[in-house]
């Protein structure tokens, strides 16, 4: 039986998943938002190898070419239109989805 | 004790949801409900996943008894393309919003609009 | 003081829904079978669809009620955008040329990813890809397009009235199904002409042409909304 | 005619939405009018699919594809599905005849496309029967209704609809999880295999799966946590918009939330989860009533007004938990239920209509645009006199005889306590309306100007206010028709009976 695809399970598996968490974590509390939009990309196209690694060679690309690429590129555009930075006030956390 | 993908797709919604209601600048709620997306798609395609088995494309040598669940994978392209569209949605009304108050933080635009 | 109270109630909130999630799990075991459809369309795609790539045949055929309210979302959102930012004058404000480099090489491999897009639309039921991962790459070439030029636009009302077609067609294909097999969106290509051998280029009924509109479909509209956040008004 | 022809309900909003950008240069009345035609081709197939499914007694089960389901994607247009795609139908063509009037702002092709892509997004939700397509067409409803709120592209707009955005973003996912959760439990997405699973699987699984996918729904629903969006996104949206809104976008909500939760009747755990939804149902309708009371904008007063009645709806169907789902008390509770929403879809794109036309008429929807209205408008001002004691409850009026049945129903399922909090809630909501009222009618003597209204929107509001009145008078026709459409959503075993499931197996 052919296997074109790498096993699911093993330690890269496991290392790519603990990278991903890292880059979320850090996309999330970088004040640069564009740093932030680039790390977002990055869990995308992690989540993309895990696919493929999960036997799922259309999301995988599907992923990488709408999720990561083209969701990243209007992310920056929007960014463009706006502020580059977080500023210090919005650092703090809010509360702001209340009734 | 639950799987590796299981725990990072846990912990990427978790991320994204503890984003989404803590942070106050639009882009970064933004980021954090993409990345939420990016983990329920995660957790979509390993619940679909059956070690030992591989891609559902039945070429040669991998016959219908040898493919991973098609179902899951055709539910996330779905949700993939989806997710897309709404944060293009998102992106051009946090543009308006900029272009309204000419600020992102959110309790700021609050206190605007009064 | 309150904002780490605020913190800390925001991850205790998580981490109680993560938990809950986590327990759920625990009883939908990692890399058990657990097939019940999914094991049917293993077994039956090739006779019933004329596709090898089983995802493609659900996504197009078994399942293509969704991909149509998939379209539709997208359609959606490019419609949203170019209505969300609609002004009455508007036009690009980069300044900065792209470099040579930039601007040959885009010149070069942009007729190549429209190749390389359609190569991955067409051939979706045999190989990983489709309609989707298709029509992206050709948005992808467009942008590209874009960031090298500063003056270049896509051909706006042609990209509109396109979209609006291809759209058209998926349906149409549908009502067709309708009037011939009696069912919306049967596929009449497939399982009424029996055009085509399976694991060919021709075959897989339906999909390729599907597929073909919702790239075309996908394309445009990517494209769209990328045009339309890279158009300022003149204020 | 074969009962296929019912895709048409999906088929012809999607092919004219898809139509628009070739009219494009066409104009804006041309535009206009062009949307009325397509919600009078919605309305035609609509009634036929209707009279079809009541003469036949037998739902229409629409295979997309050929593929008998579970394969398959199929449309379950029963009872209840068959009256509120008739009543979307019409919603909208009275909106779209409205949008002559009260739309102005560019760009109107755009505008057209995402209207009747929302109609689209809501028949689809009530009709389809499986639940990840149910997923597709909450999404196509939802972001619809995002771009709409934000159309007016003023400032308040845009902070609605982001608002609704995240809120409908995190619901959305959610919702997606649940879906994970109960595909990996049971292998299969069709609703009619789902129920017939329901008892079978693991009770942890399936609580949490429940209470994820009521948690993205109750964001459509807008039940009480999740509605922060609600009354911002009524008032800055464009007036057809709130309509339809009110109409039938958060009815098609509140129908996939109990549709998704009585499927799962057989399971474990079932009559916590109610609980659970009677609270939030309960709590609903309070807020709503007493923060509507200290609006001073009309519009917003009616949103809210709007968000508790329809809390009292899910509260009806939240009575089955506790009373049993084949209990002669829940059979009413549920009837009772889909009864106030037929009612209060009428009332309210009564009262959304009249405001949003003062809106254009005067400029504004503050309370003092509102004196003296009896004399400047008169024909609307009556209307919304009406329309006002119609939601309060008084006798003659269509909505006392459905909120009478849900509390009388409340009472025998012994949750006396929601009762009288919903009759103080309701005494609130007497309060702010016959203040609207006083104020239409017996203050501002000193604006007298004469407005001269057009006769378009003059004949829909009376020809609501004839349907108001008539319900009122004889409610058991409209009874019968809400007997048949709530014993539809409550007894699951004919839903499953008449979908025809093929066997695919078993689960290794």
């Amino acid at each position: 039986m052919i296997h074109p695809y790498p096993s699911a399970s093993g330690w890269v598996a496991d290392f790519i998943i603990a990278v991903m968490i890292g880059v979320a974590i850090f996309a999330v509390e970088w004040r640069d938002l564009l740093g932030a939009v680039v790390g977002m990309a990055a869990v995308s196209l992690f989540a993309s190898i895990l696919f493929y690694f999960l036997q799922a060679p259309d999301v995988a690309m599907t992923e990488a070419a709408i999720g990561a690429a083209l969701s990243g590129a209007v992310f920056i555009f929007a960014l463009k239109r706006t502020v580059r930075y977080e500023t210090e006030e919005e650092e703090k956390p809010g509360w702001w989805l209340r009734w | 004790m639950i799987s590796a993908y299981y725990f990072g797709s846990i912990a990427l919604i978790m991320i994204g949801l503890y984003t989404v209601l803590v942070k106050k600048n639009l882009l970064k709620i933004l980021v954090g409900l993409s990345i939420m997306e990016t983990g329920v798609n995660l957790l979509l395609i390993s619940i679909g996943y059956i070690s030992g088995r591989s891609a559902p494309i039945l070429s040669e040598g991998v016959g219908p008894n040898q493919a991973v669940d098609p179902i899951p994978q055709a539910l996330v392209l779905t949700a993939i393309v989806i997710g897309v569209a709404t944060t293009a949605m998102a992106l051009s009304v946090a543009i308006l919003l900029y272009k309204k108050y000419g600020t992102l933080n959110i309790e700021e635009i609050r206190r605007l609009r009064g | 003081m309150v904002s780490v109270l605020k913190r800390a109630i925001a991850i205790a909130f998580i981490l109680i829904i993560g938990y809950w999630i986590a327990s759920a799990l625990s009883h939908v075991p990692f890399g058990a079978d657990k097939m019940l459809v999914g094991n049917y369309y293993l077994q039956h795609v090739e006779n019933q669809t004329g596709a090898i790539n089983a995802v493609t045949a659900i996504v197009v055929n078994y399942r293509g009620f969704d991909t149509l309210g998939e379209v539709t979302v997208l359609f959606i959102a490019s419609t949203g955008v170019a209505a969300l930012l609609w002004e009455r004058k508007r036009k690009r404000t980069a300044r900065t040329e792209g470099t040579i480099v930039l601007t040959t090489g885009t010149r070069l491999l942009f007729p190549f990813i429209l190749l390389f897009g359609s190569y991955i639309f067409i051939h979706g039921h045999l190989t990983p890809g489709g309609g989707f991962p298709g029509g992206a790459t050709i948005a992808t070439g467009f942008l590209l397009m874009y960031l090298a030029f500063t003056t270049y636009r896509i051909p706006h009302r042609g990209f509109e009235v396109s979209e609006g077609l291809a759209g058209m067609g998926y349906v149409i294909v549908g009502l067709i199904g309708l009037a011939v097999g009696g069912y919306f969106l049967f596929d009449w290509i497939w399982q009424t002409w029996k055009i085509g051998t399976v694991g060919n280029l021709v075959s897989g009924g339906f999909i390729p042409v599907i597929y073909t509109l919702i790239a075309i479909k996908v394309g445009t509209e990517l494209s769209g909304i990328v045009d339309n956040m890279l158009r300022e008004g003149s204020s | 005619m074969n009962g296929q022809y019912a895709a048409l309900l999906i088929a012809i909003p999607l092919i004219s939405a898809f139509f628009v950008p070739l009219i494009k240069k066409a104009g804006r009345k041309a535009i206009l009018s062009y949307v009325i035609a397509v919600t009078v081709a919605q309305i035609a197939v609509a009634a036929w699919v209707f009279k079809r499914v009541y003469t036949t007694g037998k739902p229409i089960i629409v295979m997309a594809g050929g593929w008998k389901p579970p394969v398959g994607i199929n449309l379950y247009i029963g009872y209840f599905a068959a009256l509120f795609v008739l009543i979307v139908a019409i919603a909208s063509f009275l909106m779209a005849v409205f949008n002559l009037r009260a739309m102005k702002t560019e760009p109107l092709d755009k505008y057209a496309m995402l209207f009747l892509l929302l109609m689209l997004g809501a028949t689809g939700m009530i009709a389809t029967g499986d639940i990840f397509n149910l997923f597709v067409f909450m999404e196509i409803t939802s972001i619809t209704a995002y771009a709409l709120v934000a159309y007016n592209k003023t400032g308040e707009a845009a902070e609605a609809s982001m608002k609704y955005m995240i809120l409908g973003g995190i619901g959305s996912s959610f919702f997606l999880i649940g879906i994970a959760l109960i595909y990996g439990a049971t292998g299969t997405l069709n609703m009619a295999q789902l129920a017939q699973f329901a008892g079978l699987v693991n009770s942890t699984v399936v609580q949490a799966a429940l209470a994820l996918l009521i948690f993205g729904l109750a964001v459509e629903a807008e039940l009480f946590p999740l509605n922060a969006w609600a009354p911002d996104a009524y008032q800055a949206s464009p007036h057809p918009i709130t309509a339809m809104f009110a109409a039938f976008v958060v009815k098609a909500g509140l129908y996939a939330m109990v549709r998704v939760l009585f499927l799962f009747q057989a399971s474990s755990g079932w009559s916590g989860i109610m609980k659970l939804l009677v609270i939030m149902a309960t709590l609903t309708v309070v807020f709503g009533e007493f923060s509507a009371l200290r609006q001073r904008d009309v519009k917003r007063m009616v949103a809210y007004s709007s968000i508790s009645q329809i809390g009292l709806a899910a509260f009806g169907f939240a009575l089955v938990g506790k009373a049993g789902a084949s209990t002669g008390v829940a059979s009413l509770a549920v009837s009772a239920a889909v009864f106030h929403m037929v009612n209060h879809a009428i009332v309210k794109l009564l009262l959304f209509l009249a405001v949003g036309y003062v809106a254009i008429a005067l400029g504004g929807t503050k309370l003092e645009h509102f004196k003296g209205l009896g004399r400047r408008m008169p024909v609307t001002a009556f209307s919304i006199t009406i329309a006002a004691f119609a939601v309060v409850g008084i006798p003659m009026f269509n909505v006392f005889w459905s909120k009478v049945k849900l509390l009388i129903a409340g009472v025998e399922a012994g949750y006396t306590w929601s009762v009288f909090l919903i009759l103080g809630a309701s005494v609130v909501e007497a309060v702010y309306y016959f203040r609207l009222v006083h104020t239409m009618w017996f203050s501002g003597e000193d604006v007298n100007e004469k407005i001269s209204e057009s006769v378009p929107i003059m004949a829909m509001m009376l020809a609501l206010v004839a349907v108001i009145i008539y319900i009122g008078l004889y409610p058991n026709t409209v009874w019968h028709v809400v007997q048949k459409a709530g014993s539809d959503l409550l007894n699951v075993g004919s839903y499953v009976k008449h979908v025809p499931l093929i066997n695919v197996g078993v689960r290794p």
